[in-house]
């Protein structure tokens, strides 16, 4: 073949460690170890059984996080999940309290997620034209309404019977089960996000839609998945949610989907696509929850910390795009 | 020749295919509840969904720029919140100096918005998503967890009683929204910076490049926003004689919806202020309508929802199947 | 580099935000009242001087004596969830305890949880807690419980295995006669009425209701009374209004409505006062709210309504606390206790099998004496 | 008064990292057509830019009628009588042409838009150009060469002295060209300087008098068009000499690999039959729009045809979607690189391995290692002028972009037939040799290659066999023997004379 002029190409990646701890990742985890400090110095009731037993409620929405992340990769996005976790609560709670055995309730909770993930998914797909954020937009009224149509009037359903979630709430020492499974979920997202091949379709798709299609990847199929995915994990934290609240009711998951994305964002994942990284997202996630617990510790006004919350996301995105315009033009001058 | 190109204009537009559906939906109704049609039932639904009106007007702009803006209630609940306590502790008594004040501190709210995105370079949805938090924050601070009733607001509330500036015929608020409409349209279709909206929203690097002030003009968006947002924050607190730290939270939504209905393209560039208005008439009509015709309470929002997807959907069938015949058209 | 100086720069924003968020809740307490400035230096100081007396120390030993007594509200920014909220921190502090006041973040149970488990590792004494869901607190209030704290619940209960007692601001019976009573008066006896209540999941506002019907059924002198709906509002204004305008289109007949509801009967008096409606309006209400709507004349929607005093009702939730934190009490039915300058208070049998502690009747705001309860909540 | 309208001096534009322009000089005649030529990346565009007010140069100065002038933005340079028509139009798609024709210089009364008054100013200007639209349609709804005489349109009504056509005829066939040539000549005996660039050599001889050569965003020399042979100007655009520009070799035709049979898609072709045989190049041409790109890229399953057959060495296979085309050894090089071509913010190698990557794991994790080496050699091989691997595609130059993807076709090891759409579209004169190097050491491989062209010379120096495509339809074929450019003109325009002989 060509190469005639013989030139070469270097394929060797340049690593060294202070790009590492410089890039947004290893910002983040400073600023992780700096909260922790800094709620140590504030709560004197923070500390690490404190903390590990406040972090359940917490913890259910992480769980959206990941398959968020993705969703936010391709440049698309979902704000039905908290319904979602809603309908699959209430259903797994209806499903339980008819008696049914403990397995069925648990898969009728998944199955359900999975459903509403799915009928996201098949209208993004064959609606490209559409926004998701519209579509999801009318899912998440559509699905919301009709948990509230399952639970009646009185809008709220209790377990009978609470034996089988008991046990999903149960602790190894300090640890809640759920710690172990939201870890897993981590581990397991960041590496097929970084070493697989759906991974790197997903950054594909999102930095740009049109050559991957071109480039033979199954594009549609991609972001199926990913919103069933997403579906099913609403449905494993509507599960973990019911262990905390023995029931389910209209409010259920209210707020989720914006949360998830706030810790996707401040993790460095872009809602234009393409950008950011699962391991920002979780220690973002981790980060965000210290502090809110941290604070919640000292009996912050409950409003004052969201707008604490909110001056942290717009800063995280606002302060790097300062900074290079003024690294700009200091060095022009 | 003139008047065919006219008939074509009316069939091949999506504004027309919205009124077909709003009269279908108008009849249907009428004939389960014969009231609603009526001229107080009509004013009634103009009047309690103002706000919403009011606000689509400038999601619209700020659509038509390729933007986002879900931080629009908070804004309305601080400039609302914030008159109310003012009313309540008698620092201020004029009707008018009660709008001058939210609409300023919503421009302010908007302003601050729109340099974080337009200078700041942040992601509209991102950064509205955070001062959605800090201006909702702010406005719970401003109540101190009271709230501005009717017995606070003393002859404010009577603003949107009086029909005053309807000439004795049309209530004050709709007026203030029929005002709106018209010099929103004015400006965006006769004015220049009107048509720079639409410029930067098609092409913001040939917008650049045609010499147009594109950070100016998208700071300016945000602004309107945020005054349409304390506007319609004192028409609230108003019509409903009270401020509330949680007023109007997550309404958001149905703004976007509206103009979403109303064929405003999400990707920016595409979209009228008639469309606007008539998705904003379609929420309000099925708002309106679901408790009159005895459909239960608790299936509303499922309903309401399935009709918002419908109805986008259609749009997109109607769309495809437009694209379709103009293909077969073609000679070959 | 400049990436480090990013970083530092993040921190010290975050940093100056937090202080600037304490900061401002405390300049603005000021100028509200002065209870509420000593609440807030109060709450703020707490946790410091526990963390001065040394690590070990627990806040239970507090030097203070009284202890550390928690309510949790329904909601933010609900000026009936405030005076509630003042009453419990009036009769803490007339204790010698230390009152922490926590708003959650949304009127939701989720939102309660976070606050309960917050609680929990601050090691404070008691929780007495406004429920937004019966149920849902059911994990969290154990958890609490297991830990040594003691629950109550009031104005909105908790189910019978997460509290020791509840604080009930009137029998859910009394309530609902009192509101029977009011409709048969209006009406004169006999026509159509409806209800406009908060959303379709609200715990009180569904028992009342419901208590409503079966006084109706079970005396035959209700019997010329026809309800003709029961709409849900949302405890939004613009939908109660719009609920409202639908009730008056679809009954021309319609002669009354009962909002037993603080946001849904505001809102239905100001539809039906700003359209000279001849239908009336009564519910539970709060007297500064509805100063307005008050009156007998055709110029006032609401000839007259009913609440009890949230002051009360917070300050019973503290004695209370204090006397299940001091052993006064266990919460079994047939015990008495001091509530302070309030009196004596017995415990009963609550309808859901558990026990509860009732406040008193509700009261009547009425034209002669709304004039002087509208400044006081 | 100067001798020049315009002249600039010593302007040196350096961008974060890069030199863009180094000390170039300009000087440019009243009532003259000046060529601007260089390679991609050799800094014209920039200097366009600096000239119109959007970029601001570091250093130098720039006389406007012998006085010297500082544009602080676009709308200075505008006022002061300078537009410019860039390279990729810069049109807004939702908005009607008078809109675009007239954006940013409105008229105006009270602070109101005059539409009426626009509409038929916006009419005269597109009757001087002999536009066959009216100026109420929405610009998108326009083909490309509608556009850019939209844009030339804007140009006129601004009354400039000067105007700039950057690549006007890129996306020009030749009749389109043809036209606009004339409105150019029509322009500059109104008085009208005008400053032409262009990869076509036949722009200038056509239109220029002088030429200005740019290379490494370095100014070369001025030259008069009739004193310079084409190589000369070819060595000094690109810095050395280019001995054979088409180098088609000899290759033994073997048996035929593809054949698609009665492809119809509505709206876009009808009955289209075509087939290849393995070695052989043949040429895909005919006006924009004809529906070359669309046939091709419903063969490889972008989009899916109506009726119609494919047949792959005799058997019929059936494409559902990129993918399976791509299983089938079919691969599509794209016309547009930047949108469809190439993920720009990802890296070379990245962007090289996408379309096999699903190939290149190890119990499911992707072999980064294999996958860096891999990409590294088909780099090499096509000869990509980059530094590493990791460098971002959206640094490269045009040319060196398409060698990229290229490298993503070769990369597929059971390629049997390539289809490249516009090759060499924006692609300097060093770089396209390459590329038609590359493709004839395919051929020679014994590969099938479809090319679509509206180039002319490539399409006459590298195909063996050429259909010609008008209207959705194939209206002739013909050997590499028999083609001409006027047969070729002559099939694409059936249609035309159709219409003229109905007329009639």
């Amino acid at each position: 073949m060509a190469g005639k002029s013989g030139r070469t190409i270097s394929a060797v990646p340049q690593k060294s460690f202070m790009k590492t701890i410089l890039s947004w990742e290893g910002i983040l985890l400073v600023l992780f170890i700096g909260i922790n400090i800094f709620c140590k110095c504030i709560s004197p009731v923070y500390n690490f059984t404190n903390v590990l037993r406040e972090m359940p409620k917490y913890l259910t929405e992480i769980f959206l996080l990941f398959p968020m992340a993705y969703i936010l990769l391709m440049g698309e996005i979902d704000i039905s999940v908290g319904s979602t976790v809603c309908l699959s609560a209430t259903v797994a709670c209806l499903v339980s309290n008819a008696g049914l055995p403990f397995g069925i309730v648990l898969l009728a909770g998944l199955a359900t997620g999975t459903v509403c993930g799915m009928i996201n998914g098949f209208l993004a797909v064959k609606f490209r034209e559409l926004p998701t954020m519209i579509i999801t937009l009318g899912t998440q009224i559509v699905f919301r309404g009709i948990a509230e149509i399952a639970l009646g009037d009185g809008g709220s359903v209790s377990l009978v019977n609470a034996d089988g979630f008991r046990m999903i709430a149960g602790k190894v020492g300090p640890f809640p089960y759920l710690f172990f499974v939201v870890i897993i979920c981590a581990v397991i997202f960041t590496v097929i996000a970084e070493k697989r091949v759906y991974g790197r379709s997903l950054y594909a798709i999102g930095s740009n839609s049109r050559t991957a299609f071109y480039s033979g990847i199954k594009v549609n199929k991609v972001l199926f998945t990913a919103y069933a995915v997403l579906g099913f994990l609403a449905g494993v934290s509507a599960l973990f949610l019911i262990s905390a609240t023995y029931g389910a009711n209209t409010t259920t998951g209210k707020g989720f989907e914006m949360d998830a994305i706030a810790m996707a964002v401040f993790g460095g994942i872009s809602t234009a696509g393409g950008k950011g990284k699962l391991t920002g997202a979780v220690i973002a996630a981790f980060t965000i929850v210290c502090l809110r617990v941290g604070l919640g510790q000292i009996n912050m006004n409950a409003q004052v910390i969201l707008i604490i919350l909110g001056l942290l996301l717009i800063c995280s995105v606002l302060l790097p795009n300062i900074s290079s315009a003024l690294h700009k033009t200091r060095k022009k001058a | 020749m003139e008047k065919k190109s006219l008939w074509k204009k009316i069939t091949g537009s999506r504004e027309a295919s919205l009124v077909i559906v709003l009269i279908v939906l108008c009849a249907l109704i009428s004939v389960k509840s014969p009231a609603f049609l009526s001229m107080q039932n009509i004013l009634e639904i103009l009047k309690n969904n103002a706000v919403i009106m009011i606000m689509s007007l400038g999601m619209l702009c700020v659509l038509l720029v390729g933007g986002i803006d879900i931080s629009i209630t908070s804004t309305l609940a601080l400039a609302g919140m914030s008159i109310g306590m003012m009313y309540k502790y008698s620092v201020i008594e004029s009707t008018l100096l009660g709008f001058v004040i939210a609409a300023a501190m919503g421009a302010v709210c908007g302003l601050v918005i729109g340099l974080v995105i337009s200078w700041g370079r942040v992601l509209p949805i991102i950064a509205t998503m955070g001062f959605m938090y800090i201006y909702r924050g702010l406005a719970y601070l401003v109540a101190q967890d009271q709230w501005a009733g009717a017995d606070a607001l003393g002859t404010f509330k009577d603003f949107a009683l009086s029909n005053s500036l309807g000439l004795g015929l049309i209530n004050n608020v709709i007026v203030i929204t029929i005002l709106c409409y018209v010099i929103f349209y004015i400006v965006l279709k006769w004015t220049k910076f009107g048509r720079n909206i639409y410029a930067v929203g098609s092409n913001e690097e040939a917008a650049r490049i045609s010499g147009i002030n594109v950070t100016a003009v998208k700071t300016a968006v945000y602004t309107i926003m945020g005054l349409l947002a304390g506007i319609s924050g004192a028409l609230a607190t108003s019509v409903y004689a009270s401020a509330q730290p949680n007023m109007q939270t997550s309404k958001e939504m149905d703004v976007i919806a509206a103009c979403v209905i109303g064929g405003v393209s999400m990707n920016g560039g595409r979209g009228s202020v008639l469309g606007a208005l008539l998705g904003a008439l379609v929420l309000s009509v099925i708002a309106k309508a679901l408790p009159l015709v005895g459909i239960d309470a608790i299936a509303q929002n499922t309903v309401k929802g399935v009709i918002i997807v419908a109805v986008i959907i259609l749009n997109v069938l109607t769309q495809r199947m437009m694209d379709k015949t103009n293909l077969e058209k073609r000679e070959m | 580099m400049k990436k480090k100086i990013l970083c530092t720069i993040l921190s010290a924003v975050m940093a100056a935000s937090l202080l600037a968020g304490c900061g401002n809740s405390k300049e603005e307490q000021t100028t509200a009242s002065a209870v509420e400035e000593t609440a807030a230096e109060d709450q703020e100081e707490a946790p410091e001087a526990d963390a001065a007396g040394g690590e070990e120390a627990e806040p239970e030993t507090d030097a203070a004596g009284g202890g550390t007594y928690a309510l949790v509200t329904k909601s933010a920014g609900n000026p009936f969830n405030e005076k509630e909220a003042e009453g419990f921190q009036k009769a803490v502090e007339a204790i010698g305890g230390t009152a922490i006041i926590q708003h959650p973040e949304s009127a939701t149970a989720d939102a309660q949880i976070t606050v309960i488990q917050s609680l929990i590792s601050q090691n404070v004494d008691s929780i007495c807690i406004a429920a937004n869901d019966e149920n849902a607190l059911q994990a969290a209030l154990e958890e609490a419980a297991a830990a040594g704290i003691k629950v109550c619940s009031v104005d909105s209960t908790v189910n019978v295995a997460s509290r020791l007692v509840h604080v009930n601001q009137a029998g859910v019976t009394e309530i609902g006669q009192c509101l029977v009573d009011a409709v048969y008066d209006i009406t004169g006896g006999e026509g159509q009425w409806a209800v406009l209540s908060a959303t379709s999941q609200a715990a009180n506002q569904n028992a009342w209701i419901e208590s409503m019907k079966e006084i109706i059924e079970s005396d035959s002198k209700y019997a010329g009374l026809e309800l003709v709906e029961v709409a849900y509002g949302d405890d939004e204004p613009q939908k109660s209004t719009d609920v409202t305008q639908a009730l008056l289109q679809n009954y021309p007949d319609l002669k009354v409505i009962c909002a037993p509801t603080t946001v849904g009967i505001a809102a239905a008096a100001k539809v039906l006062q700003d359209q000279n409606s001849s239908v009336k309006l009564t519910g539970l209400g709060l007297p500064s709210e509805m100063a307005e709507y008050i009156g007998d004349d055709d110029a006032h929607s609401c000839p007259y309504m009913f609440l009890w005093n949230p002051i009360d009702l917070g300050r019973l939730g503290a004695y209370t606390s204090a006397a299940l934190v001091n052993g006064d009490i266990t919460g079994a039915a047939g015990e008495k206790f001091t509530a302070g300058d309030m009196g004596e208070y017995e415990i009963v049998t609550a309808g859901d099998g558990g026990t509860e502690i009732i406040l008193g009747a509700p009261f009547a705001f009425t034209p002669e004496n709304i004039e002087e309860w509208k400044v006081v909540y | 008064m100067s001798e020049y309208v315009l002249e600039l001096k010593g302007i040196t534009k350096i961008f974060p990292g890069v030199k863009a322009l180094n000390n170039v000089q300009f000087q440019l005649k009243p009532g003259e057509v000046h060529a601007l030529m260089g390679e991609n990346g050799a800094g014209k565009s920039t200097f366009i830019k600096v000239i119109t007010g959007v970029h601001k140069a570091e250093e130098g100065e720039m006389y406007l009628l012998g006085k010297k002038v500082d544009f602080r933005g676009p709308r200075d340079a505008q006022q002061a009588g300078i537009a410019a028509v860039y390279q990729h139009p810069t049109s807004y798609p939702d908005l009607t042409v008078t809109e675009n024709i007239f954006m940013n210089h409105e008229i105006k009364k009270n602070g109101m838009i005059q539409w009426k008054q626009m509409n038929k100013e916006a009419q005269e200007y597109l009757d001087q150009l002999d536009a066959d639209f009216k100026p109420t349609v929405e610009m998108g709804s326009l083909s490309v060469a509608q556009q850019q005489m939209v844009e030339i349109a804007k140009a006129i009504s601004t009354h400039a002295k000067i105007i700039i056509l950057d690549e006007p005829t890129a996306a020009l066939t030749a009749s389109e060209s043809e036209k606009l040539y004339r409105i150019v000549e029509k322009l500059r005996d109104e008085g009208v300087s005008i400053i032409f660039i262009s990869h076509r050599f036949e722009d200038m001889y056509r239109l220029a008098e002088r030429v200005t050569v740019f290379r490494d965003s370095q100014y070369i020399g001025t030259y008069d068009v009739n004193g310079i042979t084409n190589a000369e100007l070819i060595k000094h655009m690109v810095g050395r000499e280019i001995k054979d520009l088409f180098p088609k070799p000899e290759v033994r035709l073997g048996e035929e690999l593809l054949r698609i049979e009665d492809f119809s898609r509505t709206g876009y072709f009808k009955n289209i039959s075509l087939k290849v045989r393995a070695g052989e190049i043949i040429g895909l041409t005919g006006l924009v729009g004809a529906g070359r790109t669309e046939v091709m890229e419903s063969l490889c399953g972008i989009t899916r045809p109506d009726e119609g057959r494919i047949f792959l060495e005799g058997k019929e296979i059936f494409i559902k979607g990129p993918g399976d085309a791509m299983d089938n050894g079919i691969v599509l090089l794209p016309e547009d690189r930047q949108k469809t071509g190439l993920i720009l913010s990802w890296g070379l190698g990245r962007n090289v391995t996408l379309p096999i990557i699903s190939k290149l794991t190890r119990k499911g994790f992707i072999d980064e290692k294999a996958e860096n080496e891999l990409s590294k050699k088909f780099l090499e091989d096509v000869d990509t002028k980059a530094v590493t691997i990791f460098d971002a595609a959206s640094s490269l130059s045009g040319g060196n972009q398409q060698k990229v993807v290229v490298a993503k076709a070769l990369v597929q090891d059971n390629m049997k037939v390539i289809i490249m759409d516009e090759p060499t579209k924006g692609v300097d004169v060093g770089a396209k040799a390459e590329i038609y190097q590359i493709m004839g050491e395919l051929a020679q491989k014994g590969f099938a290659i479809i090319m679509i062209s509206s180039e002319m010379p490539e399409i006459l120096g590298m195909c063996d066999r050429i259909y010609v495509m008008c209207s959705g339809r194939i209206t002739g074929e013909l050997s590499r023997d028999e083609a001409t450019q006027e047969r070729i003109l002559e099939y694409a325009m059936e249609k035309e004379k159709r219409e003229e002989a109905a007329e009639r």
